[in-house]
């Protein structure tokens, strides 16, 4: 174990997956000489070299669907989207092409590529450069969804995502690369999709998230302790595949849930999370599951109609004081 | 409308080719052509659903570009790609397998007429998004590069997909990093209805290549040994590490857009012009004055009947993919 | 009222509003000479010339773009994608500009655009040209979605979305084209955004749906009559807004839900009808909500295949019969 | 690097403009560079926020396109857009505003540094999207067409928006449609830390005009006259319904990408032989020669220093955005 940041954890999973295969390979805008936007590839450039570490130019459409073409011809890639609301412009090279040709091929092709992509808001950087579109990569079956909210899961997934043979959108948000925690040094530590993890056991309450919102669902879990509510928080770190399982287990025992995201409220992640829990643990509810999540806004740059806009710790503890 | 060169290298095609390479390359034109027709006629009769568009008329392109190429090289493919998988060596009957849908097909009757797929022959797929197969010949290109492989990618598209932006996005990349793409824009003067004057503010579409320094030629896509040359050409550049090329073949598709399309928009003067133009025709004169006999070139056709009718029987008495396994492939087993 | 198609629904409603308004016009591929790859614009050309049936090349992206900055500009465009699929093309001018133009600039640009689409599965298309894609833009604040199942609605829905200020995506179902229906001829007759239309009444469950599943849900509601089920069907019309009183309502009356929609069952609509369902309505429901929607498969050719991935009419049927 | 008739018409320029207008220009171009001095300045204090990408160098191009529109042409640029926005005659103490969040910022605290607008002024926005502003001003030029109006579209863009599909799109669509657009690329060399021969497979950007059948000129892009002069031209060759024209203004950012980069990836010694093309220097040097008195061009500088003096008083006293309207706008109201 070692203390390092997510962007730390990230690069590390990089290199030593770019150690371990010579397959693997990056490319994005920046990320070789410039060390990737938020300096998640950092170094990797000196280590790799120019083949494998590559920087391109601004087409996202072109860049998703070159990784596409070198997965099917038998490599490893991993594109980097500089976020991914520029991601945007290659959705069609990811839903209509990466997620179907493994099946509209009756399974001859496959697409081992991993689209990592910085997301979320909290910068003041605007409507453009703030959302959170994890509810699009949801909504589109062949396609894997990992979604790390600490640093030793930001590892291990991506070492996962990287070794899996499906195309893996991996979203990082921008606010944890900075967030430090404990990593296995280990070469082969891998974290298996669809397990969500339970990062504090509780009895009350279910928090459901992922991604940075997990960080402030532990907090709200803090401060509900004080008031003594004692709240159970799990991270899904995957959506697809999403481990109900675990979760269902959590309600069955506290019959209250709060599902806690970033993206906006409608239509996000957080309402098939919900249907899901609903399915299976109907009447293990005491009361209606809250969603606490973005406003349905695009996001504002000044920075207190931003915080009015994003989720906060406190709408979390006021939802899980409703439903207990 | 080919520059002179291109012709030329044309006839010294017909010199150098052997006689079996201009049967072979006759049969495969054939058998297109044939295979097509037989496809229009199960498409009436039920028995193939969906959008199916056919590539009469424009057989010149597949047979002389694949043919140029060597067994491992890559090819992909827009939804008008009956033509190129067979060209590339797919097996008739399994192509009209997957048209009926059928398990044996090969794309397990999952990607019907606009998706085939062979992954043996590295025949890389036919893709329904214009323009979406661009940026895919570019990424296995890079494959091709980076493992030091000596192979390249043939990559067919419309006319229509020279508006999109994959287009340009994939154009740039790859002679940036130059990639061993060969990329054939089949120019048929029509994406569905639209003449390409109404779509393109430039007629002349190789002439897209110069801004990204590749080459660029116009060649008549209607005589397959044109099309040959120029791709012979063009794949030892690309092999050699030079970088793409793009190739305009000028064409003509001898049916509407799809089976739905009557193609009411064209004067029936403008088809006959192109049909006195037929790709077939004119290769098989060409073979005879070659001192081919027209009693080879006519037991070519008789077989290439018996192998649609084989074909067709084989795609009929297939089963379909057992409903069961509706889920199967979405995901790569573990 | 004239019996006429949901196509010619459209058709007029193009045509009224056209002649009403010489700033509408319509752009997109094949919409003039061809008369539209589904025949809506059929005509138009003729009656408006060429500066107002425009066809198109095939650049969705800017197609959108051009749209959009033609409204900022002062017209209303009209702008059809040949299907929605190759929206995912454009999904940077719908979600990053088209959706955000109106906030972000402080209120000051508006974005009068109708992006009409036709969508949907089930004549063995394969997985590129068939998908219904309404979850991903229900999920974008700053946009409307329409989704009419009816002649009279298509017309309806139409004319209110060209007169809207706001950006509306309208999707048409490309089964419903042929379907009949009385349809009102008077050229204002509009149908409000946000208003849920109880197709049939019930007492023992509510079936929610829109599009093309409306017509499968009324046939299972005949056949359950027949089983002694009294079914309310009720078509959502516009998913922005979502007429949630009105669902509510019903469900308060029968205590049991199913939502029948076709996109992929993960991440759809369907997800978000049943969360808000669930958060308003709570305590009225007697079972879980039922979700019947298609498999999460990329669509197959086969005519099996893809019958087995679509939502049927029995698959209703039984969804209501577990939940009353 | 430009032509030697773009030099030509510069030096016509410097003849037929007066002396008004030409002090005018000066002081706009001094305004942008103060005003992004200062905009630094209050970044390092926490006064802006989010990101934020500065003009200072690029002045000339901003500056002479804009002066040689019209006051109801329309302008659409890109977040890098402070220079452009005040040229088209945006008041900086609302620009200012807008990067302070305020409620009084052209964008009423929303948009911030990369989406200023000023629909009066008919500044159509800054976008955050390489290359995102390319179709909104193509139907921003359809709409004036379709209105049969006098006025023109001007759209700016950095060398970086040309790998983009849009790119290619747009330019088709424009040369097509005839649409009243002048394309400025400003090539500054760099997107972010990627030099333009590491992105982009053409070093002469206005080449790209040419399959497009679109005049494309470069340009000096550190020569306010120069630039000028081709963009009279080109407004000219739009207005009269020619369509579309590409201009590439060579330049050079003086800082970082944004206030984040200190640019490491750049020499001291490329940089310093640009700081010795400063435009604002050069263009000073030539006025004088104009017999414009120094002291008139010292006095110019003096008021623009109170006017940013100014701005930066009225964004720090002016008020936040009502948090309670975080909601609106996000429809417009019925
Ligand atoms: C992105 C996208 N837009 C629109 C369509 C609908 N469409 C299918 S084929 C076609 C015309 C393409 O013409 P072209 O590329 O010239 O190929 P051809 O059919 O002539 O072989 C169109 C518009 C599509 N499949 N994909
Ligand atoms: C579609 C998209 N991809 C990536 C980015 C991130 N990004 C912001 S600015 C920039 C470089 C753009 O360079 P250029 O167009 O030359 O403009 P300059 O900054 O030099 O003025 C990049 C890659 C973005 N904003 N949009
Ligand atoms: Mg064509
Ligand atoms: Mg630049």
């Amino acid at each position: 174990m070692a203390q390092m940041s997510y962007r730390e954890a990230l690069n590390l999973a990089l290199r030593e997956e770019m150690d371990r295969d010579e397959r693997v390979f990056i490319m994005g805008e920046e990320v070789g000489y410039f060390g990737g936007a938020f300096k998640v590839t950092d170094g990797l450039l000196a280590i790799f070299g120019e083949k494998r570490v590559r920087d391109t130019p601004i087409s996202e459409l072109t860049l998703v669907g070159a990784g596409v073409g070198a997965a099917m011809g038998g490599l490893r890639p991993i594109v980097e989207l500089m976020t991914v609301n520029f991601g945007l412009l290659a959705m069609d090279q990811i839903v209509n092409h990466a997620a179907k040709i493994h099946y509209m091929f009756g399974g001859q092709a496959k697409v081992p590529l991993v689209i990592r992509a910085p997301q979320g808001g909290g910068h003041q950087l605007g409507a453009q450069h703030s959302q959170s579109l994890e509810a699009y990569f949801l909504h589109c079956p062949g396609l894997r969804v990992a979604i790390p909210a600490m640093p030793a899961d930001a590892k291990g997934l991506l070492k996962t995502a990287i070794r899996d043979e499906n195309p893996v959108v991996f979203l990082e948000h921008e606010s944890l690369y900075s967030v430090k925690g404990e990593v296995p040094e280990d070469e082969d530590y891998l974290v298996p999709f669809g397990k969500a993890n339970i990062l504090r056991p509780g009895s009350d309450a279910t928090i459901v998230s992922y991604s940075k919102c997990v960080h402030d669902a532990l907090k709200a879990a803090e401060e509900l302790e004080e008031r003594g509510i004692d709240v159970e928080v799990i991270d899904l770190r995957t959506l697809n595949p999403l481990d109900i399982d675990t979760v269902v287990e959590s309600v069955k025992k506290t019959g209250a849930v709060v599902v806690v995201y970033e993206g906006w409220r409608t239509g996000g992640a957080g309402a098939e999370i919900a249907s899901r829990i609903y399915e299976a643990a109907f009447d293990s509810l005491d009361a209606p599951i809250e969603r606490v999540a973005s406003l349905d806004v695009p996001m504002p740059y000044n920075r207190y109609l931003e915080a009015a806009a994003l989720p906060k710790v406190e709408d979390i503890v006021r939802a899980v004081e409703r439903v207990v | 409308m080919a520059l002179e060169r291109e012709k030329h290298l044309a006839e010294r095609s017909l010199l150098t080719l052997t006689e079996t390479e201009l049967q072979d390359m006759y049969r495969m034109m054939v058998l297109i052509r044939r295979f097509e027709d037989k496809v229009a006629e199960m498409y009436m009769r039920g028995k193939i659903t969906g959008f199916c568009h056919l590539y009469a008329g424009e057989e010149a392109v597949a047979v002389g570009a694949i043919r140029a190429l060597y067994d491992k090289d890559y090819v992909v493919s827009t939804y008008r790609e009956h033509g190129h998988c067979l060209a590339k060596g797919a097996s008739p009957k399994r192509v009209m397998a997957e048209l009926f849908g059928k398990a044996t097909g090969v794309s397990r009757g999952r990607g019907g007429s606009m998706h085939l797929f062979d992954a043996e022959l590295r025949f890389m797929g036919g893709y329904a998004i214009v323009g979406g197969g661009l940026p895919l010949a570019a990424g296995l290109g890079l494959s091709i590069q980076y493992k030091e492989e000596p192979e390249i990618v043939c990559c067919f598209f419309g006319d229509g997909a020279i508006p999109q932006g994959a287009f340009h996005e994939t154009l740039n990349l790859a002679s940036l990093w130059k990639l061993p793409v060969v990329f054939i824009c089949e120019n048929n003067f029509y994406g569905m209805g639209t003449l390409t004057q109404r779509a393109i503010c430039q007629q002349e579409l190789y002439r897209f290549a110069q801004p990204y320094n590749i080459p660029g030629v116009r060649v008549d896509g209607m005589d397959v040994l044109e099309v040959y040359a120029a791709t012979v050409e063009a794949a030892a550049h690309a092999r050699e590490g030079h970088g793409p090329y793009l190739i305009e073949a000028v064409t003509y598709r001898f049916r509407g857009h799809s089976m739905s399309d009557p193609a009411e928009y064209r004067s029936k003067r403008e088809e006959r012009i192109w049909q006195e133009r037929d790709p077939i025709k004119r290769f098989r004169r060409r073979l005879i004055e070659r001192r081919i006999s027209a009693a080879t070139l006519d037991q070519i056709d008789r077989e290439v009947d018996a192998e649609i009718e084989e074909a067709v029987r084989f795609a009929d008495e297939s089963p379909d993919p057992d409903v069961s396994e509706v889920t199967k492939y979405v995901y790569v087993d573990a």
